[in-house]
């Protein structure tokens, strides 16, 4: 099965060819594609460690089962709504 | 409930005008602006980008959230995304509501929820380059994937 | 700090305009609005009237002392005087603020303590005639004469 | 020596004519203008209980001793500011 995987922000500028469709066994969770996104080297693992992930636009946890077509979105700390912090 | 992401400049007055209606007695605006410096370094401008299917359908789940939660009577909330000068209106939240406590609570949390959960991220250009703004730390519902 | 009482409408954009900077990262906007019912009874106009040096002079200090009091950058109050119809701006507080919790918290204070001792009266015109409102009761700072 | 008595709102539009110049003892405070006021018979008492009291344009106390030429503002509970209480 397939999953599209997309990153944003800071997360793309470093690791941009790590977007796109990706090949994963059935039964397979968020854990296991992110461990294997590590494993490949192109995701610094403290931007993962700091990063949420939401499949098909909603927060998922670690262990969430990916299906086929699934869209998996790596989310670094977000910064949007101005400067007033 | 008027909930938008807009790549030109946001029209706080059309949307202050646009949400009152005879029952509301209150109405409280947040304006988020692009300030001239972050600590200290000033800053030339903002480019913003989201996720934008993922942080529409946060936002309106906010304004509907809002909506129940504080009971007030409507809630618009607009992002502007792509490149802000200096003093440009980054995100507007309006509350319209029969009483101001609500809409002071209401606005006040649908801005310091979005900050932590709609999937938008802001790089600021310095006269010396450009860096990710460093984002507010995911709320523990929104599980870390290293946790 | 733009304190004014006006008999005329009150031009929110033009003030939310005016007041932010480049140092602003925030503002919070109260628009206080005629409601079309008071209790349920439908309200056609209302009619304020104010002691107008001693509620300008109050006004200025209000502006002043959340200036101080929540480190904001600038306050804006306006009140409205005169007959206002139903969906009118009678009162408009702009607050700018580099950050946004001192922006939410003066704009509240501001809006509630103005509604506890600015001398400014309301009276409410309904289709069966008009009363005063009962208006709030002073805070025990300011002594009532019967006590 | 004299006061300017001034009222407003409800209060103005019961006792009009108890509003302008009026002689006092030197030494009298608010108090004892308020009383001779309720004296009169043209301030309903329930009002001006309620109501606080300014020497000119600044909120005072009962004990204030007015001088000659103050202005005494008679304020009934203010309801400025809009109708989202």
């Amino acid at each position: 099965m397939r999953v599209r995987v997309r990153l944003f922000g800071p997360l793309r500028d470093v690791a941009a060819k790590a977007e796109g469709w990706r090949e994963l066994r059935e039964g397979d969770c968020v854990g296991d594609l992110l461990a294997s996104m590590r494993g490949e080297g192109g995701l610094p693992a403290e931007m993962l460690a700091a990063s949420a992930v939401a499949v098909n636009q909603e927060y998922a946890e670690r262990g969430r089962v990916l299906m086929d077509g699934d869209e998996v979105a790596i989310l670094p700390p977000v910064s949007g709504g101005g400067c007033e912090s | 409930m008027r909930v938008e992401l807009v790549r030109e400049r946001i029209d706080s007055a059309a949307l202050l005008r646009e949400i009152k209606v005879g029952a509301d007695g209150a109405v409280c605006v947040f304006d988020g602006i692009v300030r001239d410096n972050t600590r200290g370094r000033r800053t030339l401008h903002l480019d913003y980008e989201a996720y934008e299917e993922m942080a529409l359908k946060q936002m309106r789940e906010l304004a509907e959230e809002a909506v129940v939660k504080f009971g007030v009577r409507d809630v618009a909330i607009v992002h502007r995304l792509g490149r802000l000068m200096v003093g440009e209106t980054s995100v507007l939240i309006v509350v319209a509501s029969a009483h101001r406590g609500a809409a002071f609570e209401a606005c006040r949390w649908v801005i310091d929820t979005l900050k932590k959960t709609v999937p938008i991220w802001k790089k600021e250009q310095f006269v010396d380059g450009a860096v990710w703004a460093d984002g507010e730390k995911f709320p523990e519902e929104i599980v870390g994937v290293g946790e």
